[in-house]
């Protein structure tokens, strides 16, 4: 185990960590804000994968895909928002995850039905295409590079609308103190559209941002979903910090573990034990990480809401 | 006088198929394919194939009308239990086929013996099926799940490779590929990386690859991980400068979505689209014809055990409620399979040859896989000599 | 005579702010001794420290003599203290006579029972209706808690802590959102209660602390500032300006 | 008092019912599809007491009945035969686990329970998947049944039902008991007011963890039913979206009834059943059912009740 490969997986697992980020900023986001459990995210992220792997066929260019799928994922939020959530603030968390998981059923199956049960995939846009040489043999994609810069930017921008403008204030207050906020004055059926709106739009961003190195199949939402969760609950729900950090944090253990896990055993026990207990072990690692996080702090790392 | 003796076989011919179709109703067939979630194109594949030889024979098997029940798995195993058990008791099918994955396969041969019910897989071929336990109720139109990593690893062995990465997922399948690798492969295995099921990002495994400077990977992944990982392997770099050696990872049910990132790399198989036995492309342009795709070698096993039902039904004379008749036609059967040989082993799975295959891109622009390379002539599965029937 | 409640230097620290400062004091037996201080004076962090919600750095807490400090509020509760909150906290979906019957219980060897235990029922119900008698809802005891009035859900809150037959009962702003009748009520239920049972009050409504207190304590910034007879307090020209000075804003 | 008693009488005439079945001349499939969704009802019934009386949401819940199953499994790939041997093991063993689990999780409230009992649920899959000694994730065939005192009676679908049956109404019948009792009341005023029962001498996150124990008991007796009925063990059982099926069960029925959770688990699996047999692209149908049922009804099934009977 040399130090540049440990300097690679540290970067790979950065990388694993930003993409977590990109879906997880919205999840965290809409529980934060409305205390609402929208099991519905992880397909509004395949949603944006296969819109911008439609649409890049259609147009022949990614970054107009793109461009059109993040209106497109917006507007299928507010469908989404009017038919099925509205109806379930007031309601409590069961009912709100119950509803969101019939969303998830119906969504994948009519994927299934309109593009079929094959994956899909799309190019990498021909800008990005070059590689890095990040050691001897092996190269490191420039689209991960701007999956990194992806995830950067939208830390910056979401730290930037939240600690800069007003919506960014309504949104901290009603992560703290949701009935304070229609006590402002403030119309809380509006707010509450539009983050929801937006929060499609982050996990259309990120499904959108992934097509060229993941593969475009119907139930892709579903394993980052349950990831994304993680993350937002390590990191302490409704905090966008607490998402980011916890998503590095995630990415660093589960990809460090994925790489190392087996070979440190090997140091222990012998190596068919090694080959045995490792990769059960790695595969457990970010919940094991869940679990003692939630044991010694349960409201995450960076918990949001105010206890009292 | 000749005029009367044709008269009298006519009469004769017309007495016995009113006396077979009084005597029995349709044969009813049980298909069990997963056709939810991610893997739901492999089940759709054999689905499709076995229709097609269905409907080429105007949905006869054997001479007698076959009526094919269609279950989705859902590729949970308990709940395979229960769908069985309502196809076995509820539909009263005769044969139970398709069988996508050897969990389901596993949880339902129980039951399905029990009853007294043939199990014909076009897929799944799980070893405890094929050594002690198996049953004079089971055939498999495809293969013993080692047999196609043995492939590879013989492959690995004749190239003269000396130092090979095994990349696989931490499930039994993946434990199996390793193995049936390992068995033929007697050089170092430089490395041995279990992922995990479902796993998206192989980066961190591909820096471990590049790190061991293997003469070449073998892998096992299939469905949407194979598409992940060919993408990224590609992306990587190391795809043209490390072999990349697979089976059931590379086929025509991913490659719509790896496109060229797959070209060239190879994989290990008893038959590809690109087979020229005449069989061989009567079928694919066949069902190219019918489905707009190109079939997988899902789709082959599954239209050649749609062949190997009409046999064992004609041989055993269309009487497919006799289990003995049918056993030994099933034992004994004689079709023309797409593969090329094909005989049945005293323990239900078949003796074949094994290819390496390629990806190429055909003219049309779509992808498909070639044989070139027979590596296994007539290979018989590691297991059959643990199998008590005889 | 030993006090029934004796807090010796408690400390509690979060981050820099310093919300108790070494507080100490003592309830006495048959006094009701009166904690008064502004807001974000750290109240409620002492409060929750006494009952067990809140570990202390520092410092430790007697009930009746023994030290509680390292037991949990559970505990604490079997012990001998009750509390009231400054939210008025009962079960929501039961019944005012339900509330009081889960305190009965709650003292009792069987208040785990995995099985219906017939004969704890009867005692249960029994105590319920003579509680609730005394704090004058003894015609209310099969209305629904959500279905009570404010100055009700007080007054049951004070039965269920009686119930457990207390050695200290804590009460944090039982006047809190109560009118000007309500207060009036609760503070004559209070007085009335004075015999049977030493208190900690911690209120706002200065009329009531100086007409219920035995004695009373200013805590200013986590310090206890001032203590004394009510009138002794009213006349420290410090605390008048610690705490009236801030009382406005407050508000 | 008016509902205790007409609960207990649409319980009464649920498991009357479920009793006469094997009477009425039905094919034998129905037979052991009626007694696979009773094992289901004896986790689901288990679920409501953790969610329903003591509103923890439980997304590990089918890691207990993933446990109990293997803990039989094993035993019978071991050869030790007895039927009861395996139901303590399983019960045991489900019970040992949610002891130690159950012990984190209970200081957790809300969505960190949720996840957090999901983490210790995968865990538990990840475990069994590596578990190749006993099949590993392609699970593990029992080619026969557990024999009861020495006899092979289970081997014969109606006896197997009747033990699910009995173990069902013994569910329902230590449920309902535990929640009339000094310990159910305790655990059902903590779920509304958590600090008001500590106020009043309770450690509530003890009666949290042995109502979370007693629940993963009774499913890893349901996982040694159905270890025998299907005879087949695999980590499938204890996958997680098995436990958001609890939950959905359990929410459906109307939480917090007992008789609830039991028609909740007989209306989500038939309902699978007979949709996917309408069409293979039921999962769009049972969705569409899910999102109305939540919009439209409250208090699920049992909820429904109680309106139509003011």
């Amino acid at each position: 185990m040399s130090l540049t490969l440990f300097a690679v997986q540290t970067l790979n697992g950065l990388q694993f960590g930003l993409m977590l980020f990109l879906v997880a900023a919205g999840l965290t986001l809409v529980f934060g804000v409305m205390d609402f459990i929208n099991l519905a995210h992880g397909v509004q992220y395949m949603l944006g994968a296969y819109l911008t792997a439609v649409l890049a066929k259609v147009t022949g260019g990614f970054f107009t895909a793109l461009l059109l799928a993040m209106p497109l994922t917006l507007l299928l939020g507010l469908v989404l928002e009017r038919l099925v959530f509205r109806p379930l603030y007031a309601r409590g968390h069961l009912d709100q995850v119950l509803a969101t998981f019939g969303v998830i059923l119906i969504v994948n199956e009519a994927v299934k039905l309109a593009f079929g049960a094959a994956p899909i995939s799309v190019p990498v846009p021909e800008i990005l295409s070059g590689s890095v040489r990040l050691m001897d043999g092996l190269l490191f994609p420039v689209y991960r590079l701007a999956i990194i810069g992806a995830g950067l930017g939208t830390a910056l921008l979401l730290w930037l609308v939240i600690d800069g403008t007003r919506f960014g204030m309504l949104v901290r207050a009603g992560a703290t103190n949701a009935p304070m906020v229609s006590a402002l004055g403030v119309d809380v059926r509006r707010l509450f559209t539009a983050v929801t709106a937006f929060g499609a739009m982050l996990a259309g961003f990120a499904g959108a941002m992934v097509t060229p190195i993941l593969s475009v199949e119907p139930g892709m939402g579903d394993g980052v979903l349950i990831l994304a969760f993680v993350v937002i609950v390590v990191g302490g729900v409704g905090s966008i910090r607490g998402a980011f950090i916890a998503a590095l944090i995630v990415g660093l253990v589960d990809t460090l573990g994925r790489s190392f896990a087996t070979d440190l055993l090997k140091l222990v026990m012998s190596a068919s034990t090694a080959n045995h207990v490792g990769p059960a072990l790695s595969s457990m690692a970010i919940y094991l990480l869940m679990a003692g996080v939630l044991a010694f702090r349960p409201a995450g790392l960076f918990p949001s809401r105010s206890a009292g | 006088m000749k005029t009367f003796t044709v008269m009298l076989a006519a009469a004769a011919g017309l007495a016995l198929t009113a006396g077979t179709a009084a005597a029995q109703e349709k044969l009813k067939i049980g298909m069990m394919v997963t056709l939810s979630g991610p893997s739901a194109v492999l089940g759709q594949h054999q689905r499709d194939g076995f229709n097609l030889a269905l409907k080429q024979r105007g949905g006869k098997l054997g001479g007698v009308d076959a009526e094919v029940v269609l279950v989705d798995d859902e590729l949970k195993p308990d709940v395979a239990v229960q769908k069985v058990q309502g196809l076995i008791e509820r539909d009263k099918v005769d044969i139970v086929t398709g069988v996508t994955f050897s969990n389901v396969m596993m949880a339902i041969a129980k039951p399905v013996f029990d009853s007294r019910t043939f199990l014909v897989s076009s897929n799944a071929g799980p070893s405890p099926l094929a050594g002690r336990a198996c049953s004079p109720f089971f055939y498999a139109s495809s293969w013993q799940n080692d047999q196609n990593h043995e492939t590879m690893g013989k492959y690995a062995q004749d190239k003269g490779f000396k130092r090979v990465v095994v990349m696989v997922p931490n499930y039994q399948a993946g434990k199996d590929a390793a193995a049936g690798f390992k068995r033929f492969f007697k050089g170092e295995i430089a490395d041995e990386i279990f992922t995990q099921l479902g796993q998206l990002d192989f980066s961190a495994e591909l820096a471990k690859i590049a790190a061991a400077k293997p003469d070449a990977v073998f892998s096992f992944m299939p469905g949407g991980m194979g598409v992940n990982l060919v993408k990224q392997y590609t992306q990587a770099g190391l795809s043209g400068r490390i072999p990349f050696l697979s089976a059931f990872t590379i086929d025509e049910t991913t490659l719509p979505a790896t496109q060229d990132a797959a070209v060239g790399l190879l994989g290990g198989a008893q038959w590809a689209p690109g087979s020229t036995l005449p069989a061989s492309r009567a079928f694919v342009e066949a069902f190219e014809k019918e489905y707009g795709y190109v079939p997988a070698l899902y789709a082959q096993q599954a239209y050649d055990s749609a062949l190997l039902i009409d046999a064992a039904v004609k041989a055993a004379g269309g009487k497919f409620k006799d289990k003995e008749a049918m056993q030994k036609g099933f034992r004994n059967a004689q079709f023309e399979s797409v593969r090329g040989p094909f005989k049945m082993n005293t323990n239900g799975f078949p003796v074949q040859d094994f290819y390496v295959v390629k990806v190429v891109k055909r003219a049309d622009g779509k992808f498909q896989t070639e044989p070139v390379e027979k590596v296994f002539t007539a290979h018989e599965d590691v297991y059959a000599k643990d199998c008590p029937l005889k | 005579m030993t006090a029934v409640l004796r807090l010796e230097g408690l400390t509690k620290r979060f981050g820099a702010l310093v919300v108790s400062d070494e507080v100490s004091l003592d309830v006495r037996p048959g006094e009701i001794h009166a904690l008064i201080g502004p807001n974000g004076a750290g109240k409620t962090t002492l409060i929750g420290q006494i009952a067990g919600r809140i570990a202390p750095d520092a410092g430790r807490v007697f009930l009746g003599g023994e030290d509680v400090t390292a037991l949990p509020a559970a505990t604490r509760a079997r012990r001998g203290l009750a509390r009231t909150f400054q939210i008025s906290a009962l079960v929501g979906d039961m019944t005012a006579r339900e509330n009081v019957a889960l305190a009965i219980r709650g003292r009792s060897a069987g208040r785990l029972a995995p099985i219906p235990l017939p004969g704890l029922e009867r005692r249960c119900r029994a105590e319920a209706m003579d509680g609730l008698a005394e704090v004058g809802l003894a015609d209310r005891a099969d209305v629904p808690v959500s279905a009570l009035s404010h100055g009700e859900r007080r007054a049951l809150e004070l039965a269920a802590a009686l119930a457990l037959e207390p050695k200290l009962l804590l009460l944090d702003e039982p006047l809190a959102g109560a009118g000007k009748d309500e207060s009036k009520a609760l503070v004559k239920l209070i007085g009335s209660l004075r015999a049977k049972i030493p208190m900690l009050l911690v209120e706002h409504d200065m009329d009531a602390v100086f007409r219920l207190a035995d004695r009373v304590s200013v805590l200013v910034y986590g310090r206890i500032v001032a203590s004394g007879t009510p009138s002794e307090v009213r006349a420290d020209p410090l605390v008048r300006s610690a705490y009236l000075g801030e009382e406005d804003e407050a508000c | 008092m008016t509902r205790t008693r007409r609960d207990l009488l649409v319980l009464g005439l649920m498991l009357g019912l479920l009793a006469a079945l094997p009477f009425l001349g039905l094919p034998n499939w129905v037979l052991t599809y009626t007694a696979r969704i009773m094992a289901f009802a004896i986790c689901a019934v288990a679920l409501d007491l953790v969610l329903g009386y003591g509103g923890m949401v439980s997304l590990g819940h089918a890691a207990f009945l993933g446990i109990g199953s293997y803990a039989a499994g094993i035993l019978l790939a071991e050869n030790v035969n007895d039927f009861f041997i395996g139901l303590v093991a399983g019960a045991g063993a489900a019970g040992l686990y949610a002891l130690v689990t159950g012990a984190v999780a209970v200081r957790t409230k809300g969505v960190a329970f949720i996840m957090i009992t999901l983490a210790f649920g995968q865990m538990a899959f990840f475990v069994a998947n590596a578990l190749s000694e006993y099949g590993g994730s392609d699970g593990l065939t029992l080619w026969s049944r557990a024999e009861i005192g020495g006899t092979r009676a289970l081997a014969r679908d109606t006896n197997l039902y009747f033990v699910i049956l009995f173990f069902l109404a013994l569910s329902i019948l230590i449920v309902r008991l535990v929640t009339a009792s000094p310990f159910g009341i305790a655990l059902r005023a903590a779920r509304s007011n958590p600090e008001r029962v500590t106020a009043l001498g309770y450690d509530v996150e003890r009666v949290r963890l042995w109502a979370y124990v007693l629940a993963a008991v009774l499913c890893g007796v349901a996982g040694v039913l159905i270890a025998n009925l299907s005879s087949f063990v695999s980590p499938a059982l204890m996958a997680w979206q098995r436990s958001g099926e609890f939950i959905i069960m359990v929410i459906l029925g109307g939480a917090g009834t007992v008789w609830g959770a039991l028609a909740g688990a007989f209306a989500v699996l038939i309902l699978e059943e007979a949709l996917s047999l309408a069409t293979p692209h039921w999962k769009i149908l049972f969705g569409l059912f899910l999102i109305l049922a939540v919009l439209f009804t409250r208090g699920g099934i049992a909820g429904l009740f109680d309106r139509s009977a003011k």
